[in-house]
């Protein structure tokens, strides 16, 4: 683990052949036998999908190249690239901080592709009986968790849901913001709330929770989306253009879905 | 702007160096007073232990420990009726569990410089060792005994990773300064950070000048 | 009645072997730097522990390695005064002289104003020890034990910081008091008027041990080995071996000397005091033990004056010439001869 | 299981116990050479202000300050060609930043503690103050400052925070065992967590005990 | 040349005010406990800084307020043994010896290892400080300045943890060590048999100042206030009023005394040392200054005895008995005299 990943910036003086490289693989458009390492930045909820099966398949199509993520909160990540970050390729758990990054020209727009869609559930404690049974029965619940809507794309989506079910005031007065997903489902998991929303793919990620009702048809005016983009900056676009097609390849789709996500057509 | 947050965090720094100051000073006490060498160093790194787990992390074995459906968790809600998952109770529980190796090893290494011969005067005069301790060991060993309160008192004042897993974070109850600063930092409200910010380190800022202070004082009278 | 003290401890190689009684009264020990009059000490009072033996006072066991007894020193009753004093760097005069009493009655105020004044401490009460000179910091902490009215005193070198006048003032209170001490104390000194001012009796150390005890002005008068004449201030000490019953040879000094004390066989040195020199103007033939004055050297003390002169050997001797020689200075003698009943046969 | 969060955590925390222990020293003896009781309550309180901030907080601001745009990022950028936000540099910036107040604290308290006495018997001797404080005074305060080393190293063993925000998330680069840590259980995947805190509780736990010991050991002598 | 010391300081309500010179050669600081003999020479070594004045040694300025020069102590060259030793907790014997000599040059290690021998430190080498008994230390913190060759000595109490025969021994070392001594020594001790053997001049000091200075024979010899007579041993002082060129009343007595010198208007006090009264067997008329022993009671000392009469106030007199007037005590005189010219004036 110790290769080195550190890419320089292309005002860099000091460059290696890189850039030449970058011609030849272009006319190619078959990445050449030289090793190649992009950095993939991503939401937290894509970490294991992508380590696992995703990244390990994409490196065995073409040997050459090296994916690193790094994973964390969509926020922050849209600070770090916003702070410089050298990631190749950002995929967001929410269209809002993709768009940022678009607007501020940190992102190539024409590249972004709304990859995925995740929906948000309401979960329970697996052995909770509560007679909760549909995603309005959360006003029935004494303590609710919700990510911060502030802060955390789900918790945004919770709140927009519940807003438009008329739901909103209720919930908040008894409601913990989560900084983070993994609050929100040890919250609900541990008993100290009684009923939470997350992402499905969230709510799959353990067993000690059980999912009770989908958001309804329509709460959303729009489906929650997971969006991939290619990084202004980046030195090795055609590699990362390589990783971004190979995720939208029918293979990589599978396996998204064996983790939960649904996706966007 | 909350004001309920500024509140929740000075009752809960408050109520929490109060607790963390004794109970850490009596560990150190009662660690010094070990005599086998091997139990003491053990006991030491067990006690130091909160410190190096990162605060989510220890705010999970907390939530394990304290849940609803657990062990300790049941027994409170049993015995005394009370919920600690979420209440005001568990922001002064994770800040104790995190503040507290602070104050510990700031005590005991304050006690054990305090020269033995003090002591064992104190002994031939017939004062008891309570009274020792606390008349004579606990004075001497005053710069070191400050240092941790300002220590623990700042990193209590702080805390949010462990108080977020097992406090939740609702408003007006659970939710301290730092959980605001945090909150408004991660959606990149900078303004309403840069006043949380403010607020926090200007509370923790007047404490630790004044805290100097009276220490610096009490210490010049000598 | 009294201390008995029986004691072995071994700290990395000194090794602490001392077996004495300390009867009602005061109790003196003088020893050279070092040899563990403050390891005893500190053993009585419970601040170390002895690896074997015991210790007793009255009927009290304070100490007794084979019953496993070791008592606290909070209930020892002893008023124990530090050689380096120890007082509590927190706390001002009054609360250190305080400290011992545990609860602030009245009778208890008026006490510890009393020992303030008794020790000259008045305006000095709301001082912190780090506010206080050498001398006030020890008369503090005097007081701080008396007020507790101890069982059992230990005193290592109470006055050592004093200046000359409040010694004596001080050495004058404490005498008072040991007259109506029901315990027994013992004092550590290194200076043996003080020694033989204040004590009854008299411990004399050597390298953890004690070489002899007994009554102070005996011991003074007759120290019957090398460290108690030394300790006691005899300045002209000689390694010596029986020439015959009444008769020796001080090989240090190359000189025979006769003794009116029959010689024992195992005689190892002769101690001769300064003051036991007599000049000599008569005749030579007819006096024992004469020395002649070699190289004579003066050295002048406040109301005392010494000759140091060279005896045969080289070794030096000390005369200390009394007020009533005065003047002999200018009209030095040749010989000193010494009456053969001032020669002390030591061990 | 990831044998590189290891090594880089054991790298970052030895690093930065380094840059810390030195650092901590040197302001806490700046801080006790000031006469003035005003400044130096104020830097007391500017130094010990890293220690109230959450550290995801104080990672914001680090990376506000050292991010390849600002000013001091830019700085390093230009004049080392040294990136330092999301390079392994960062992980010990981060740790050294939070670290630092328990260690200038301790040692500082502890520093206090010796007598003066000593002191100026070792300025009458002619040793020079440098070699006053080398020799002297940091070996006679040295329960307060082995203690504040092992809370900086502690500290920094389990930061999180601050790293995550300045140095990111990358496996192999900049992911500590408290990324790990986190990681691990935000996937759920309880079991790698629970191995990962078991490491990072060993790591600390043999450190804390060794200093202890040597501590102790140092102490007995005297 | 030498010393020059005139200093102000005032910390909390005491007032530091000495001015002094200290030739070459030692100079002895006799005072009350608290009078501020310690402050003193903790200014002289840059320990505390006075408030105002100034301090010469030789051509070199230590302090001088008005042309702001306050040299570090490191840059004194003094050696200062503190009155607490001062030693430092975490080094060795043999390194707190070394400590003041920045390098370890074989030159250095023979200087330590000599140091070591002369005050009798062999095999405590690889000690610390916390395993030295009281005069052990003493005798560390002495070698550990003596090595540095300093230019000023300062001694508080230097041998006042020294048992009576190592004393004498170190005091000779002193002695010696003072003889090839180019700078000015300063000694603090309470022992006046001390002062009157070491040191050329003699300071005496009151409340902060310097009341007294001079020669140190003739500070004993001839007193000129209370203090000096008192701190140089004088045990019979009475305030007194003149009452004619050469007679005066002594109040605290209840005396009318003769005095061979004339009496100034301004006398405070009269003074008679212990061993200046002489016991009366003839004729009482012919003699001056008669006093009449009431309440005789006798105290011992190993080599004198006093006996403590009282005045005709009620007041303690001390007579120190000759050892030529020794058996006076069975056939005790009733009345004392005391030469005209062995009465003290003193301010
Ligand atoms: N902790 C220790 N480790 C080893 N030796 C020690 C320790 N403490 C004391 N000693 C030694 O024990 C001996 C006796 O010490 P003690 O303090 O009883 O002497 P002392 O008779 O009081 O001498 P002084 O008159 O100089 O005070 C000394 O030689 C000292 O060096
Ligand atoms: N920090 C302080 N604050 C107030 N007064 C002090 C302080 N330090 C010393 N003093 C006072 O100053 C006076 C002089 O102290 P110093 O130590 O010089 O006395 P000394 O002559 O050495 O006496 P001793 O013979 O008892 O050692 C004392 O009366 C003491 O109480
Ligand atoms: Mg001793
Ligand atoms: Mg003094």
């Amino acid at each position: 683990g110790s290769k080195t990943t550190q890419t320089k910036e292309n005002n860099d003086a000091n460059v290696t052949p890189l850039p030449k490289d970058q011609t030849e693989t272009e006319a190619t458009a078959t990445p050449s036998a030289e090793e190649v390492t992009i950095l993939v930045a991503a939401a937290s909820s894509l970490e294991y999908s992508y380590t696992q099966e995703l990244i390990p398949m994409f490196q065995e199509k073409y040997p050459n190249i090296t994916v690193d993520g790094t994973y964390d909160s969509s926020g922050k990540l849209q600070t770090q690239i916003e702070e410089g970050l050298d990631a190749d390729v950002f995929m967001s758990a929410a269209k809002a901080q993709m768009t940022a990054l678009t607007d501020e020209r940190l992102i190539d727009s024409d590249s972004v592709v709304d990859l995925l869609e995740n929906k948000i559930v309401l979960i329970t404690g697996k052995d909770n009986n509560d007679s909760l049974a549909a995603f309005e029965d959360i006003a029935k619940a004494q303590t609710v968790a919700i990510g911060d809507p502030e802060s955390v794309p789900a918790g945004q989506y919770a709140k927009e849901a519940l807003t438009s079910l008329g739901l909103w005031d209720t919930v908040e007065a008894k409601a913990s913001l989560g900084t983070n997903v993994t609050e929100v489902l040890n919250w609900v998991s541990a008993g100290s709330a009684d009923a939470g929303v997350v992402y499905a793919t969230d709510a799959a990620t353990t067993q000690d929770v059980k999912v009770i009702a989908e958001a309804p048809e329509g709460a959303l005016a729009q489906p929650v989306l997971y969006p991939i983009g290619i990084v202004t900056n980046s030195t090795k676009k055609d590699t990362a253009k390589l990783f971004t097609e190979f995720l939208q390849s029918d293979e990589a789709l599978a396996i998204f879905e064996k983790y939960g996500f649904t996706i966007n057509k | 702007m909350d004001i309920s947050a500024i509140l929740i965090s000075m009752k809960t720094a408050t109520l929490s160096i109060l607790i963390t100051f004794f109970l850490g000073i009596l560990a150190a006490k009662l660690v010094i007073t070990i005599k086998r060498e091997g139990i003491k160093s053990i006991l030491d790194g067990l006690l130091t232990m909160p410190l190096v787990l990162p605060p989510t992390v220890a705010g999970f074995f907390l939530l394990y420990l304290f849940g609803v459906k657990r062990p300790i968790g049941q027994f409170f809600v049993d015995f005394f009726s009370i919920k600690i998952a979420f209440s005001w109770g568990a922001t002064v529980l994770a800040a104790v569990v995190i503040s507290f190796p602070l104050m510990y090893r700031s005590a005991r290494a304050a006690f054990e410089q305090v020269d033995e011969n003090i002591l064992a005067a104190a002994r031939t005069l017939g004062i008891s060792e309570w009274n020792i301790f606390w008349k004579i060991q606990l004075p001497n060993a005053l710069p070191g005994v400050v240092s941790g309160g300002i220590l623990a008192f700042s990193r209590g004042l702080g805390e949010f990773g462990a108080t977020a897993m097992i406090a939740g974070n609702m408003a007006g109850k659970t939710r301290t300064l730092p959980l605001a600063v945090y909150s408004a930092v991660a959606s990149g409200d900078m303004e309403t950070a840069y006043t949380y910010v403010w607020i926090i380190v200007g509370i923790s800022f007047t404490v630790v000048v004044l805290m100097n202070y009276f220490g610096a004082k009490e210490r010049k009278k000598r | 009645m009294g201390l008995t003290v029986d004691i072995k401890k071994q700290i990395k190689d000194f090794n602490l072997d001392v077996f004495f009684d300390a009867p009602i009264g005061c109790t003196g020990i003088l020893g050279a730097s070092g040899c563990g009059k403050s390891m005893t000490l500190k053993a009585i009072a419970g601040i170390i522990t002895p690896d074997s033996g015991r210790i007793l006072h009255n009927e009290a066991v304070l100490f007794d390695h084979t019953k496993k007894i070791i008592q606290k020193p909070q209930n020892r009753k002893v008023g124990f005064l530090f050689q380096n004093y120890a007082l509590f760097p927190n706390m001002t005069v009054e609360d250190n002289i305080y400290s011992g009493l545990l609860k602030k009655t009245p009778e208890h105020t008026k006490q510890v104003k009393d020992a303030i004044e008794r020790f000259h401490l008045q305006g000095l009460e709301k001082r912190y020890p780090k506010m206080l000179s050498g001398g006030q910091q020890q008369r503090v902490a005097l007081a701080r034990i008396l007020v507790c009215n101890p069982q059992i005193l230990l005193l290592d070198e109470p006055f050592s910081a004093l200046d000359a006048y409040l010694k004596e003032e001080l050495q004058l209170e404490l005498r008072e008091l040991l007259k109506g001490f029901k315990g027994s104390a013992i004092l550590v000194t290194h200076d043996r008027d003080e020694a033989y001012k204040l004590c009854d009796n008299l411990m004399i150390m050597e390298h953890g041990t004690v070489i002899a005890q007994g009554n102070t002005k005996e011991m003074f008068a007759f120290p019957t080995n090398y460290q108690t004449a030394r300790l006691t201030g005899c300045k002209n000490i000689s390694k010596a071996v029986k020439l015959g019953e009444h008769r020796v040879k001080a090989t240090d000094w190359d000189m025979e000397l006769t003794i009116s004390m029959s010689v024992p066989d195992d005689i190892q040195y002769v101690g001769i005091r300064a003051h036991n020199f007599n000049p000599v103007f008569g005749k030579l033939e007819e006096l024992p033990n004469v020395f002649e004055i070699v190289h004579p050297e003066t050295v002048y003390g406040p109301f005392e004056e010494n000759l140091i002169f060279d005896a045969r050997s080289g070794a030096h001797i000390w005369w200390k010439i009394g007020r009533d020689q005065k003047g002999i200075q200018s009209d030095l003698p040749k010989y000193l001869s010494v009456d053969p009943k001032n020669i002390m046969i030591l061990n």
